[in-house]
């Protein structure tokens, strides 16, 4: 048994072995189900985290401030601080809430965001279900989260979460459109949707620079698109402080908001492994095809650093988005879609189309 | 049997959907509340209601002495406290026909700059955080920093001054003084550039203010909206021009006058008026003549019997004080004409047919201080 | 046009003004029945243009109540104070000027709400601070509060 | 054709006003020396307030417990609010006639406005400005001060 933090494969083999010798068939799976649950668990709860950690602290740096700097050193026990007070206050009974719908909303939304987190390689091996349409998965889980925000404002029984789960539910419908075209003009380029095939197409150039102009364009769209997929930067609206109060989640209190939260920021992590993962490369280190000596040193930084550098990067692009610009009203969110990003998207389809047809990549 | 409950009907169309924004909403910068009617996102209309906090400050002069009443003025847009200070002091002046030395009419000036450079920048602040930019917010505030640390080296406080008196000033400035305002005209003429960079050139930005709220000249004058929100009208209202006091006729300065009369032409106006604020203040700072920092005043002061108005310009727009006195010590009726509350008044007319973040960002362009609607 | 041939004018559009002399202003006393005819030719005839009412307060002067209009020309620049008095507490009333300088519908229900000065054809006469259930009028000389106003 | 080139132009626009905007966020975000926030409690020591700062208003006294306030009232005519009460004491002179001093010297400091007025008007400049700021107590009465020390008498060439 020799297993490495460069290849897991081998590590998730003995797993598998130990238990299948000790335990029947039926068992072994259900214990391995169980690890796999409570390990994605755990590292939920812990990114969640860290990213508000994490965003408190960017902005802050941002609006020459210091940030959270009392709990603890540095102020990094701030959300654990946070998150104990979100579980000790009271969950807010609405009198006129429809009860069952107001409890289920929020898990809707957190389920939805665990779910995507099952498909996404975070190094080699290290990887709960590979799918063959690992992208496709991934999109339709994630967007189910909008169901939860719908659902959640329409259940409180507010006119401000109403109107700001209205302003969501358009949202998320136009801006799929250009998540799912933009990963398209990448699946173009790779031949496949699986997640792992994608990051071994990486494995001489990452599909940013290969696909060079159109995959540009589409990084550009998707990081415009995802954001705005996760209600976050300058597409806000269905929270909208300074318009709505909170939104859709005016009315939820204590653990519940908390899981508001934590769906955000977990949401803004996954669409950033999925655009680290299907751009740049995922776990895959910097290579250039042709330079061997060059790949070799780049090899030896372990992938899941490769892997957590990409992500948080573009979590950072998200942050700096969302610390700078103001935010776009309804209407134009909905012209920004459909007059610019989507006939810009399928002009960039076919243009991919063409490169990849002409063998114009590299 | 059962019995037959008869239904209203209900015509959805005609239905209207209030929201109540405020008493407690972000955007309503203070205790306002604006009973909104939408039909789906946009305001058909809508009512305002204040008096959340109405002190009865009109009351509270009929008991107060002229230089009591100083510190009530205060309290009514404490923004440009100094201004409110100044608009009285020179109603007690006026009225008893002193002659106020020279150099407090200098540093009176500067500092009601200086105080409108800090309204507008708050006023910026809060404009880019109603729009959703949060960091504007801070950017804004440092700076106004600089200037509430000048004026609590010189006078004391930060907010709520009392540095004016009838017929002069509490005390002189410090010595400092000058040589503070230099650096900070210095160090905002290159921060100010960073306001343009983010906010004022931003597309988002265009996009949500252009266009939106828009406010003829004619309606301006006709509702009295008098201010930067007037002036982005075109409504030539600037009182600082048109019945100069202080020291304003030596200082070199344009009345900034936009014909847009939308949102983004009232933020435009803002922004050309913190510069030509720091103009004032650069021509007259260098100025200031020696002399006594008051007048001689009597111990108690009895305004003759009459009626007095005084106007100046507040950075909101204009402040009008009306006093009709009866010889006492005491007004018999002292009615502040606040900016705000008839800048509140046209807030219906012109959100009529935006969304609510339209309204959100009307309400940010009027800048309207609460306490001084309700007074 | 200067205060002298203002006053002419003035004069000449309702006879029965009063005028007053003051320092600052040109000052008529207007009977209630004329306000709002004057105020309509005021803001209306080309060479007075009264377009923008500054203030409009209302003032308790114990023997009656007033109305105090202040009015400036933004073309012509001249400016004006007119007066309203009305002698009946009870049921002080005057015409509204609010559908012709807009900014006194807002004012004129503070006076409202603090003096009781009923404005007729007031289109929304709701009290403006206080709520709708107070009693009394604050601003008046003769309003005694004993919970909320503390004498010092 | 032109609108179609439009339709370009807005976008390069759009996008330069954009990364316009990130230069600025991103500039003070790599320069963490231009934050201005103070770590209120732990600079306690090196905070200085101004001279000037009107924190409460004091009533200075020499090393000998001397005070140079009269106990004339002029203050407690002049606050607007009432938070200055003045409880004189009327003593017997040795040339047999009375003489009004101070007994107490009562300022509420949850009523002051710090409008300066008391300073200004006092006759004997008894009255400072103190620079405390740390008004936060528990108990209201607390906020309710008498300024003149126990024990204390009035300076001996301002009784005269």
């Amino acid at each position: 048994m020799n297993f490495s933090i460069y290849d897991f494969t081998s590590f998730n083999q003995w797993i598998d072995k130990f238990l299948n010798d000790n335990l029947n068939p039926f068992w072994a799976v259900v214990v391995e189900l169980t690890i796999i649950g409570l390990v994605v668990l755990l590292f939920y709860a812990l990114v969640g985290l860290f990213l508000v950690y994490a965003e408190r602290k960017v902005c802050a740096f941002m609006q020459n401030r210091v940030g959270p700097n009392r709990v603890g050193p540095y102020g990094i026990f701030q959300t654990i601080a946070d998150l104990f007070k979100l579980l000790m206050k009271e969950l807010i009974h609405i009198k006129s809430a429809d009860t069952f719908l107001f409890n289920i909303a929020p898990f809707i939304v957190i389920i939805a965001s665990f779910m995507a987190i099952a498909a996404i390689p975070f190094a080699k091996g290290l990887h709960a279900i590979d799918f063959d349409i690992g992208i496709l998965y991934v999109i339709a889980v994630s967007s189910l989260g909008v169901v939860g925000v719908l659902l959640a404002g329409w259940s409180s029984n507010n006119k401000y979460s109403l109107i700001g789960a209205m302003r969501s539910g358009a949202q998320i419908v136009s801006y799929e459109l250009s998540v799912g075209l933009s990963l398209l003009t990448i699946i173009v380029l790779a031949g496949t949707m699986q997640f792992s095939q994608i990051v071994e197409g990486q494995a001489n150039g990452w599909f940013l620079f290969k696909g060079h102009i159109p995959a540009f364009v589409a990084f550009v769209i998707f990081l415009i698109a995802s954001t705005a997929e996760t209600n976050r930067g300058p597409f806000d609206l269905a929270e909208a402080e300074s318009e709505l109060t909170a939104g859709f989640h005016t009315e939820y209190s204590g653990i519940k908001f908390a899981f508001f939260f934590l769906a955000e920021y977990m949401n803004m992590f996954i669409v950033a492994s999925i655009a680290a993962t299907v751009f740049l490369g995922g776990w895959m280190p910097f290579h250039v095809g042709g330079w061997e000596g060059f790949n070799r040193v780049m090899d030896f930084i372990p992938p899941l650093f490769w892997y957590f550098g990409k992500t948080a990067f573009i979590i950072f692009l998200m942050m700096w988005f969302k610390w700078t610009f103001p935010r776009l009203r309804i209407d134009q969110l909905l012209t920004l879609e459909w007059k610019y990003l989507l006939p810009i998207n399928l002009v960039n389809i076919l243009i991919m189309a063409f490169v990849v047809l002409m063998g114009w990549h590299f | 049997m059962k019995e037959v409950i008869n239904l209203p009907v209900r015509n959805i169309e005609e239905e209207e959907y209030h929201i109540n924004m405020g008493p407690q909403h972000p955007s309503t910068h203070g205790v306002l509340r604006l009973v909104v009617s939408l039909q789906g996102e946009i305001v058909k209309n809508l009512k305002p209601h204040c008096g959340y906090i109405h002190r009865g400050i009109e009351k509270m002069c009929e008991k107060d002495t002229y230089p009591q009443i100083i510190h009530l003025t205060d309290r009514m847009d404490y923004l440009s406290a100094h201004i409110n200070n100044h608009a009285v002091c020179m109603l007690v002046e006026k009225a008893l026909e002193i002659d106020v030395p020279e150099r407090v009419q200098y540093i009176r000036t500067i500092v009601d700059e200086l105080n409108r450079i800090a309204s507008h920048q708050l006023w910026w602040c809060s404009f880019g955080m109603d729009l959703g930019g949060l960091t504007c917010f801070f950017y804004g505030l440092r700076d106004r920093e600089k200037i509430l640390d000048i004026f609590e080296e010189s006078f004391g406080s930060r907010l709520l001054h009392s540095y004016y008196t009838p017929g002069g000033l509490m005390m002189d400035i410090h010595k400092d003084f000058q040589k503070n305002v230099k650096d900070f005209i210095k160090y905002f003429r290159k921060k100010i550039k960073d306001y343009d960079r983010i906010l004022t050139g931003n597309i988002i930005m265009h996009e949500r203010t252009r266009g939106v709220g828009f406010l003829s000249k004619e309606d301006a004058i006709s509702y009295g909206v008098t201010g930067p929100s007037g002036r982005a009208s075109g409504f030539a209202c600037d009182v600082r021009k048109h019945h100069p006091y202080g020291v304003y006729e030596k200082a070199d300065f344009k009345e900034i006058l936009l014909p847009e009369g939308d949102t983004f032409a009232r933020y435009m106006v803002r922004m050309h008026e913190m510069r030509e604020s720091m103009k004032i203040i650069e021509q007259l700072i260098d100025n200031i003549p020696a002399g006594d920092y008051s007048a001689k005043m009597k111990a108690v002061i009895k305004l003759p019997a009459g009626e007095y108005f005084q106007r100046v310009e507040a950075a909101r727009g204009e402040l009008g004080v009306y006093v009709v006195s009866d010889g006492n010590k005491t007004p018999l009726r002292m009615k502040f004409r606040s900016p705000n509350f008839s800048n509140l008044g046209v807030l219906d007319h012109i959100s009529r047919g935006c969304k609510i973040a339209d309204l959100v960002a009307i309400g940010a362009s009027l800048d309207y201080v609460i306490p001084d609607i309700d007074r | 046009m200067d205060n002298a041939t203002l006053k002419e004018r003035i004069l000449g559009l309702v006879p029965e003004a009063e005028f007053q002399e003051n320092k600052q202003f040109l000052m008529f006393v207007v009977p209630p029945s004329a306000m709002h005819e004057l105020s309509f030719a005021l803001k209306h005839e080309a060479d007075l243009a009264f377009d923008f009412l500054f203030c409009l307060s209302g003032v308790d002067m114990v023997k009656y109540l007033e109305v105090v209009y202040h009015l400036e020309s933004t073309t012509h620049k001249h400016q004006l104070v007119l007066k309203v008095r009305t002698a009946d507490r009870e049921n002080a009333a005057v015409d509204t000027v609010c559908d012709i300088w807009r900014t006194a519908e807002f004012h004129e229900r503070e006076a409202y709400d603090l003096l009781g000065i009923r404005f007729n054809n007031h289109p929304d006469l709701r009290r403006i601070f206080l709520e709708e259930d107070w009693k009394g009028y604050p601003l008046r000389k003769d309003y005694v509060d004993e919970v909320n106003i503390v004498e010092l | 054709m032109n609108s179609f080139f439009k339709y370009f132009t807005d976008i390069f626009h759009a996008v330069k006003s954009l990364l316009t905007g990130m230069t600025v966020t991103g500039k003070y975000f790599f320069s963490p020396w231009e934050i201005v926030t103070q770590q209120y409690p732990e600079n306690r020591k090196t905070l200085k307030m101004y001279d000037r700062f009107k924190g409460e208003v004091i009533m200075p006294h020499n090393a000998q417990n001397e005070h140079r306030c009269t106990g004339c009232g002029i203050c407690e005519t002049n606050c607007p609010n009432g938070s200055i009460e003045v409880i004189q004491n009327k003593i017997d002179m040795p040339d047999g006639k009375k003489k009004r001093i101070i007994d107490q010297h009562i300022y509420h400091l949850s009523m002051c406005a710090f409008c300066g007025l008391c300073i200004k008007t006092c006759p004997s400049n008894a009255l400072a400005w103190g620079q405390e700021f740390e008004h936060a107590v528990f108990d209201r009465s607390k906020l309710t001060k008498i300024l003149n020390k126990p024990g204390s008498s009035i300076l001996k060439d301002i009784a005269e």
